[in-house]
């Protein structure tokens, strides 16, 4: 029994964790909290992905879905890498005290 | 194929001059001079060699013609012909091209070569405008005339010379870029009439353009010759280059860059607009007026020595402006004199204001006085063409406004009438000019040496050359007769009710 | 993978076999002067694998790729530019706190991602160059761990990147939800027919435009370019200035062929838009800019901006106009920045103008090329920058796009002020005698500068006799 | 003889280029032997072909002898050609053999002056124009003579450079008369597009089929050639010039303040008579403008105690006489005056000279005094200037040229009583002024010594010219008197003869009328500044008299007037406009784009939020114009 969830549906969901994702991102001062909510805009996409896929009945949103995933890993893995040597430098994860180059 | 072989000299001459001037000082001068003078003496024999051909009053009045592919996806060749008003400017170049090499003889100390790279590159530029036929191809030497003249500004200029290179850059490179855009706008138009894709003169000619479009079409063109023949809204540029560029770059500046504007309307902006030039006659005329009137009186007020000149060069551009849009064959040949004459006397001005500047340190007329005390052959010149930029008979200058005046007159009384009353401006300016420096009280300070034997002979050559033009220019008016005559079949009607 | 579609991908497999291949001789410690060598050979034998390709073009290798002669034109542009920016960081990274062994790995992997988005043709494999590319770029931007702004440009660059990644695959899933298919040439099908385009899908296409708009660094994505390229080493921001971009607006094209976007009012309205803004606001943010990298950082800007006037009338002429712009942009943008690389010492970079102080007097060879680079990206006759120009707006004014040709003419004046105020310094002051003692390494500073004096010949003789690079553009084609 | 005519101006010409070039480096002796040697070589040559033109006078009435063509195209073809008839006959005599004594007299004048050859360079070049100008045949050619002799004036007036006020007042005569030149070129073109040629000739036979008379464009071209004439002969709007031209030296001031240029004027308006006879208004002014300069200046010249300016203010007085004589159609009458003028104000001129170089540059009349017997050569000439001055009956030649001009007034056919009136009283005046600077500078207690007593070569010329001011008189006697018309028989080949009104008869009476005005002159003169001087003293107390004075003192305030309508507002309006406001358009585009790049500048913060709000921004943008369109 397939419940009929209406492909708008999820469309608005993927949107809304979107706009929630690009909030995240202006708000949070914190960089680790940024690439998180980075990370929640690409599974919004994921997601509506999955949902093209499943519309059309077609792999493809899925095979995209694992390739998103992949790259969300490897852009995390470099981040905290940078994360880590902004610690070592300025002792604090405040994305505000990196404004040197301006003008 | 003396036409490539010009171009080629004086490019190759400037190249020498570069790499020679690494390791040797005084190589590049002579260099840079044996160019000008070999090409200059080429140019002399081709003129005496056609000079019996343009005589007969053969229509066709193009000497000379070369032509070979360049960009042939986009129909550009390397196009260069001459006829008379051409060959007539390019030897104007080359001989101001030796009087600049040889008043910078002892001006110019440290970085020689480039220096005589630049200078013998401007000229190429010039030479090329004059001789380019493929739109294309005159945008490409208009813009090449800039690069050096911005350097030799900038470089060899006296205290803000970076503004005033900037100025003239700026000034010239947004006009030009119009330019550039009416000449595609064109091109394309012609495309559209024709379907065949080139930028040759000749085939652009005939191209048939609404009225609307042709207007803004001809305002691009007008606006770039505008500039660079400082009409008065566009003039503020002149000035500065001038009192800043070193004697050798406002001489070029004076004697060749300005005419380069007037070339273009008689070349491009008349035979490829002509209805719109006749309905935009009267303004260009005003405009023109304007500029005798308002050139005059800021002339007057100034107490740097060198923009004085300039401006008295804004005021004598305006006759070329108003004899230009007067559409009759005495005000074109009288605009033709007037190009040649006022690079002469306004040259010879320059040069003087320069070797003022050598011996007084200072550009200043109320710091000088007296001095014809100490340099009396100075004195005398600088009355000479002190009389010359007023327009005295017996000068070549009268010659020229006189005609100018004269075809103007006819066909627009009161515009010439108001240009006239610009005569007296000029004998005003003229006067102080000479009475500020030469006249008054003798000053107590260092004797100050007259001409040296190079000056004595750039200045006679100059004062035999405006003596010659003033008393007998009938081989400059014969020489200009058939392009002018090709000027009569775009304007009949105005060329026919001669008196 | 049968025989020809080996083949046909020969030098993408060459640059990743390569990566794997110097990743390899570092672990077995091979010393730096062997890498940079294997590195050059790699890179030269990719670049010549280009010319064995057989002729039966476009060769589509369902779904993801397709090779055809205006991809074979761009990988071998890409390919080209980071021959150059490689053998430029021999010089830069002698005496650097870093060992550069991994750099040219990052390197290999980054051209790869370009090469892979010159030839993609689908959804994915568009996502995959990308980001094969953008991965790699945060690594190479922020190189020297220990100095702030590399760090700084690092993370501004990974959190921006990241975000606009987002944006384009969220509006990739639009897409793919309205069309049912990710591959180019089956949507011209899907859209051949309709006249206008579905909210959706056009919504979808704003969205891959944010993301497509920040790799090109157009005006409102473009905040971040300054500072990543004043932050990163100079080959990587000359990598950043040319590849990255070269490799993004291919796609680009290849995709709005495919839809055949020019059609459609709303898509030019919004090209038009950012084409202007970026031009005016890339000019003018640079007008009195004292650090030189990142003048030309807005520099880049505007002839993004250029590039965009030539690709929106969509006729004949502009496909090749813009390919013929994006070669000129490459070797000279290569060429101001080789001149940076090579004039920079250990600590810092030749950044402030100051320092350009009568460069002429002091190094003429050197100064000779920045002039004609500097000239070249103002547009003024003789460099290839005038024919880049002159063909630009012989494509806009084609079709009648007089604003457009307008305002790239009066933007482009305020580019000769900056562009001449460096010239301007290179010539004023005194020649001071003591010129700097001989770099450490005159072997490598003498390549570096041969490279640069065959770009800027290339630039010169582009400038004299174009029709030699028109026609080989006429031949490669999109069909 | 024909083919002789091009050496009267090359003489002089030659003197110029081989002084200007080599001047410097000759001895005195050589400069001087030169520059006066060419112009009296100039003279004899003139004597020469005058009497061949006289004795076998050619049939067309004139020489012509064309140089080259100057220029040629469309249809205007000038040519350099001398034409040679009785009137420019008249003026080159005057102008050469005047000329030749004016060089001998500086030979010694100017002896001591460290730029001797400058100065003989420039009096060349001077008599070249002005014969250049008096032998055209066209109007151009006649324009370069024209503009010549007033570059020759300019150069000449401010001779002595070290003060600047002299070259102030060498700017001002230039571009006052520059003036009128410029009217003058306007006529020119008028007349170009009139009569489709310049040649004087054939406009002088077309001018009156062309226009019927009373034409409105015979006005206009005879009211701008009237412009120029004015200027060039400083008569009324334009008479400021010449008082300060004194500045010069004094030969300068005889030849061509005196004798030459000023009277240029005159020859134009002469040459060109039809063109005026075809406008009658415009012979009204002339007459007019001829009648109130003479008064004008009288008045000035009575007040004025610089020597120089007297006779400055006289001359501009002499020529309101002859253009009277022109305005009235008496042609031949003004060009007989102007030949008598010439001849006794080169002589006062000189005469002053020598008095002045006596006592050490005093030029100030009031410091003079009791040189009767100091220097008797000079006085006696001076004497017989002024006498020739105030026109005394039958011994001097100025009351034959100036009574004829009388006598027109009245009854010519054009003349009126009011004309007369004013010439009459301009008569008296002449004689008062003269006889107050005589008694001035001649008679009373001495009051400076004299330093250096002229020398011969001073003295020969003044002798020659006090000979003919007495002598020349005698070829035009007035009808009553034997009525020889030697003078105006040979004038009529070229000018027209007076029209007499109807009723014109009485000449006589007219006669005692003149002479009684003369001597009543003479006798007022006496009583006020021989007799009874304290008489002066009186006149000068009271206020009235003394705010006349000083007005009359400034040249009736013409200059005062010049100077605050034209002078001062354009001075302010270029000083103000120094640094062209048009350049400020162009500053303020810089300034606004900095001003832009200032606020961009702002936005690249270093913010990562600031960027990530930037596109975030950008992206609403873009999609809000998709939804949109």
């Amino acid at each position: 029994m397939k419940t009929e969830i209406s492909m708008e549906m999820i469309l608005l969901l993927a949107a809304l964790l979107f706009v929630m994702g690009i909030a995240g991102v202006i708000i949070r001062k914190n960089i680790i909290f940024m690439l998180l909510s980075i990370e929640v805009m690409l599974n919004a996409s994921g997601l509506a992905f999955v949902a093209a896929g499943s519309h059309w009945g077609q792999p493809d949103g899925q095979v995209m879905f694992v390739f998103i995933l992949a790259m969300a890993a490897a852009e995390v893995s470099v981040g905290l890498a940078l994360i880590l040597q902004i610690y070592h430098q300025h002792k604090s994860l405040d994305i505000d005290n990196l404004k040197e180059m301006k003008g | 194929m003396i036409l490539i072989w010009l171009i080629g000299l004086l490019m190759g001459g400037g190249l020498l001059a570069f790499l020679v001037g690494q390791w040797n000082k005084t190589l590049p001068r002579w260099i840079s001079l044996y160019t000008l003078i070999i090409g200059f003496i080429a140019l002399i024999s081709f003129w005496v060699e056609h000079y019996a051909a343009i005589n007969i009053g053969s229509t066709d009045s193009w000497m000379i013609d070369f032509q070979q592919d360049w960009i042939p996806s986009f129909g550009i060749s390397f196009h260069l012909a001459i006829d008379g008003l051409s060959l007539l400017l390019l030897m104007l170049t080359f001989f101001l091209g030796i009087l600049a090499v040889l008043c910078s003889w002892k001006e110019i100390t440290e970085h020689l070569g480039f220096y005589h790279f630049n200078l013998l590159w401007i000229l190429a530029g010039i030479s090329g405008v004059f001789m380019a036929m493929d739109l294309f191809l005159f945008y490409f030497f208009w813009e090449i005339m800039l690069i050096p003249m911005y350097f030799l500004i900038g470089i060899w200029g006296s205290k803000n010379r970076e503004y005033a290179a900037y100025k003239f850059f700026i000034f010239t490179q947004v006009s030009g870029l119009l330019m550039f855009i009416s000449i595609l706008a064109l091109y394309f138009i012609h495309a559209q009439n024709t379907g065949r894709y080139t930028f040759n003169y000749f085939e652009l000619l005939g191209t048939v353009i609404a009225p609307q479009t042709a207007f803004w079409l001809m305002m691009g063109f007008m606006i770039a010759f505008a500039v660079k023949l400082p009409v008065v809204p566009f003039h503020s540029w002149l000035p500065d280059a001038h009192s800043e560029a070193p004697t050798a770059g406002s001489l070029i500046l004076a004697g060749l860059l300005l005419k380069t504007g007037a070339y273009g309307i008689l070349r491009f902006v008349l035979p490829l607009f002509p209805e719109i030039a006749k309905t935009y006659a009267p303004c260009a005329m005003l405009l023109g007026v304007i500029g005798i009137i308002y050139g005059a009186i800021l002339a007057f007020s100034q107490t740097d020595l060198k923009r004085l000149i300039a401006y008295t060069s804004v005021s004598h551009m305006g006759f070329v402006i108003l004899g230009i849009f007067a559409f009759n064959e005495l005000a074109f040949q009288g605009v033709v004199m007037q190009l040649l004459t006022h690079a002469i006397s306004t040259g010879a001005l320059f040069i003087m204001a320069g070797m003022l500047k050598e011996r007084l340190h200072t550009r200043e007329i109320d710091e000088m006085g007296g001095l014809w005390f100490q340099m009396p052959k100075m004195g005398a010149i600088a009355v000479l063409f002190a009389m010359a930029s007023l327009g005295l008979p017996g000068l070549g200058n009268f010659v020229a406004e006189f005609l100018i005046l004269l075809g103007a007159f006819k066909s627009n009384m009161w515009l010439t009438v108001l240009a006239t009353i610009g005569l007296i401006f000029s004998a005003i300016y003229s006067l102080r000019m000479i009475q500020k420096v030469f006249h008054g009280p003798i000053p107590a300070s260092a004797p100050f040496s007259d001409f040296s034997w190079r000056e004595v002979f750039i200045m006679a050559v100059l004062t035999i050359s405006i003596i010659w033009l003033g008393l007998y220019p009938q081989p400059i008016i014969n020489t200009a007769r058939p392009m002018i005559k090709q000027m009569e079949q775009l304007f009949p009607t105005e060329f026919k009710n001669q008196p | 993978m049968i025989a020809n579609d080996l083949s046909a991908l020969m030098p993408l497999l060459l640059l990743a076999g390569s990566a794997v291949l110097i990743m390899l001789l570092i672990a077995i410690k091979f010393n730096h002067r062997s890498i940079q060598i294997s590195s050059l050979l790699l890179f030269v034998i990719s670049f010549l694998s280009i010319f064995q390709l057989q002729k039966p073009l476009p060769y589509f290798i369902e779904p993801l790729f397709v090779i055809d002669d205006f991809s074979i034109f761009m990988i071998g542009l890409i390919i080209f530019s980071s021959l150059v920016v490689n053998i430029i960081s021999y010089l830069y990274f002698e005496g650097k706190e870093e060992s550069p062994k991994e750099y040219y790995v990052l390197l290999f992997l980054c051209t790869l991602g370009g090469c892979v988005l010159a030839v993609s043709n689908h959804f994915i494999s568009l996502f995959l160059g990308l980001e094969v590319l953008t991965v790699g770029l945060y690594a190479l931007i922020a190189y020297f761990r220990a100095r702030h702004h590399n760090i700084e440009a690092g993370i501004k660059y990974l959190i921006l990147a990241a975000f606009s990644s987002a944006f384009l695959l969220f509006g990739m899933a639009l897409m793919y939800f309205q069309l049912g298919t990710m591959n180019f040439s089956a949507m011209t099908g899907k859209l051949g027919t309709i006249s206008s385009l579905p909210p959706l899908f056009l919504t979808g296409f704003g969205l891959m435009l944010i993301g497509i708009g920040f790799k090109l660094a157009v005006v409102p994505f473009h905040m971040w370019t300054a500072d990543v390229y004043q932050g990163a080493p100079t080959p990587v921001t000359s990598f950043i200035a040319t590849v990255s971009k070269g490799g993004v607006f291919a796609v680009l094209i290849r995709f709005f062929i495919a839809i055949d976007g020019f059609r459609f009012h709303a898509l030019m309205v919004v090209f038009v838009v950012i084409a202007i803004a970026s031009m005016v606001i890339g000019n003018l943010l640079a007008l009195q800019q004292k650090n030189v990298k990142r003048l030309l950082a807005y520099s880049s800007i505007a002839h993004l901006g250029y590039l965009l006037v030539a690709f929106i009338p969509g006729n004949a002429m502009s496909i090749p106009a813009v390919s013929f712009y994006l070669a000129v942009y490459f070797v000279t943008t290569l060429t101001a920045f080789g001149i940076l690389t090579i004039l920079s010492s250990k600590e810092n970079d030749m950044e402030n103008i100051n320092n350009f102080k009568a460069l002429f007097w002091d190094h003429p060879v050197l100064a000779c090329i920045f002039s004609t680079a500097l000239l070249s990206l103002a547009g003024i006759p003789l460099t290839a920058g005038f024919i880049g120009k002159f063909y630009i707006l012989a494509s806009g004014l084609q079709t009648g796009f007089w604003v457009l040709a307008l305002v790239l003419i009066l933007s482009s004046v305020y580019g000769l002020y900056y562009y001449l105020r460096i010239i301007n310094t290179l010539f004023s002051g005194q020649q001071n005698p003591a010129s700097q003692e001989k770099t450490v390494r005159p072997v490598f500073y003498l390549i570096s500068s041969i490279v640069l004096s065959f770009l800027t010949l290339l630039i010169l003789w582009i400038g004299i006799y174009p029709s030699g690079l028109m026609q080989l553009i006429e031949h490669f084609q999109i069909r | 003889m024909e083919h002789l005519l091009w050496l009267i101006p090359a003489c002089p010409l030659a003197g110029f280029l081989i002084l200007t070039l080599t001047g410097k480096s000759m001895p005195p002796a050589w400069v001087a032997i030169i520059g006066a040697g060419m112009v009296s070589l100039s003279a004899i040559f003139t004597i020469i072909i005058g009497i061949d033109f006289l004795t076998f006078p050619p049939a067309s009435g004139h020489h012509s002898q064309t140089l080259w063509t100057w220029m040629e195209v469309a249809d205007f073809h000038p040519k350099i050609t001398l034409y040679l008839d009785a009137l420019s006959l008249v003026f080159i005599f005057v102008i050469t053999f005047i000329g030749a004594l004016i060089h001998l007299y500086s030979v010694a004048f100017m002896a001591f002056d460290k730029d001797y050859s400058r100065f003989f360079a420039c009096m060349n070049l001077f008599v070249f124009s002005m014969l250049l100008l008096v032998l055209a045949d066209n109007l151009l050619l006649l324009y370069l003579g024209w503009e010549g002799v007033g570059l020759c004036s300019y150069l000449l007036i401010g001779f002595w450079y070290e003060h600047s006020e002299n070259g102030y007042a060498a700017r001002k005569a230039f571009i006052i008369t520059r003036i009128g030149d410029t009217a003058m070129a306007i006529g020119i073109f008028v007349i170009f597009y009139q009569f489709g040629t310049l040649l004087i000739p054939d406009i002088l036979a077309k001018a009156p089929s062309l226009w019927h008379p009373g034409a409105s464009m015979a006005t206009i071209t005879a009211l701008l050639l009237l412009a120029g004439g004015l200027g060039k002969s400083a008569q009324l709007p334009f008479q400021t010039w010449l008082p300060d031209a004194m500045a010069g030296p004094s030969p300068v001031s005889a030849l061509i303040h005196a004798a030459t240029m000023v009277t240029a004027g005159v020859y134009l308006i002469a040459r060109m008579h039809v063109i005026f006879e075809l406008s009658p208004t415009v012979q009204l002014i002339v007459a007019g403008i001829g009648a109130a300069t003479l008064f004008i200046a009288g008045f000035s010249a009575l007040t004025q105690y610089d020597l120089k300016r007297v006779l400055a203010y006289s001359t501009i007085s002499q020529i309101g006489y002859m253009f009277l004589a022109l305005g009235l159609g008496a042609w031949t009458a003004a060009i007989f005056h102007f030949m008598i003028h010439a001849f006794f104000k080169a002589l006062l001129f000189l005469a002053a000279g020598a008095v002045i170089d006596a006592l050490n540059h005093e030029h100030n009349m009031s410091k003079m005094g009791g040189l009767k017997n100091k220097l008797p050569v000079v006085f006696w000439t001076f004497v017989i200037g002024s006498a020739s001055l105030i026109a005394l009956p039958l011994i001097s030649s100025g009351f034959y040229s100036k009574d004829q001009i009388l006598w027109f007034a009245w009854a010519s056919k054009n003349g009126n009583p009011l004309l007369w009136l004013i010439a009459f009283l301009g008569a008296f005046i002449t004689a008062l002024y003269t006889t107050r600077m005589v008694i001035l500078t001649f008679w009373g207690a001495t009051k400076t010594e004299v330093q250096r007593l002229p020398g011969k070569l001073i003295t020969i010329p003044l002798i020659i010219l006090a000979f003919f001011t007495i002598c020349a008189g005698f070829i035009e006697l007035p009808h009553n008197f034997g009525s020889l018309t030697l003078f105006s028989d040979f004038l009529h080949q070229v000018l027209p003869e007076t029209v007499l009104k109807s009723t014109a008869n009485g000449e006589f009476s007219f006669q005692l009328l003149a002479a009684l005005a003369t001597f009543g002159g003479i006798y007022t003169a006496y009583i006020l500044w021989h007799k009874q001087p304290e008489r002066i003293e009186k006149l000068k107390r009271n206020e009235a008299v003394l705010l006349l004075y000083s007005f009359w003192h400034a040249g009736w305030g013409f200059d005062q007037l010049y100077k605050t309508v034209i002078v001062r507002p354009v001075v302010f309006l270029a000083n103000i406009n120094k640094n062209d406001v048009v350049d400020k358009i162009y500053q303020g585009i810089t300034l606004v784009s900095i001003g832009l790049y200032r606020c961009l500048s702002f936005t690249q913060s270093g913010s990562l939020r600031w960027y990530i709000m930037g596109l975030v921004v950008g992206a609403i943008i873009i999609l809000g114009i998709q939804i949109i369109l």
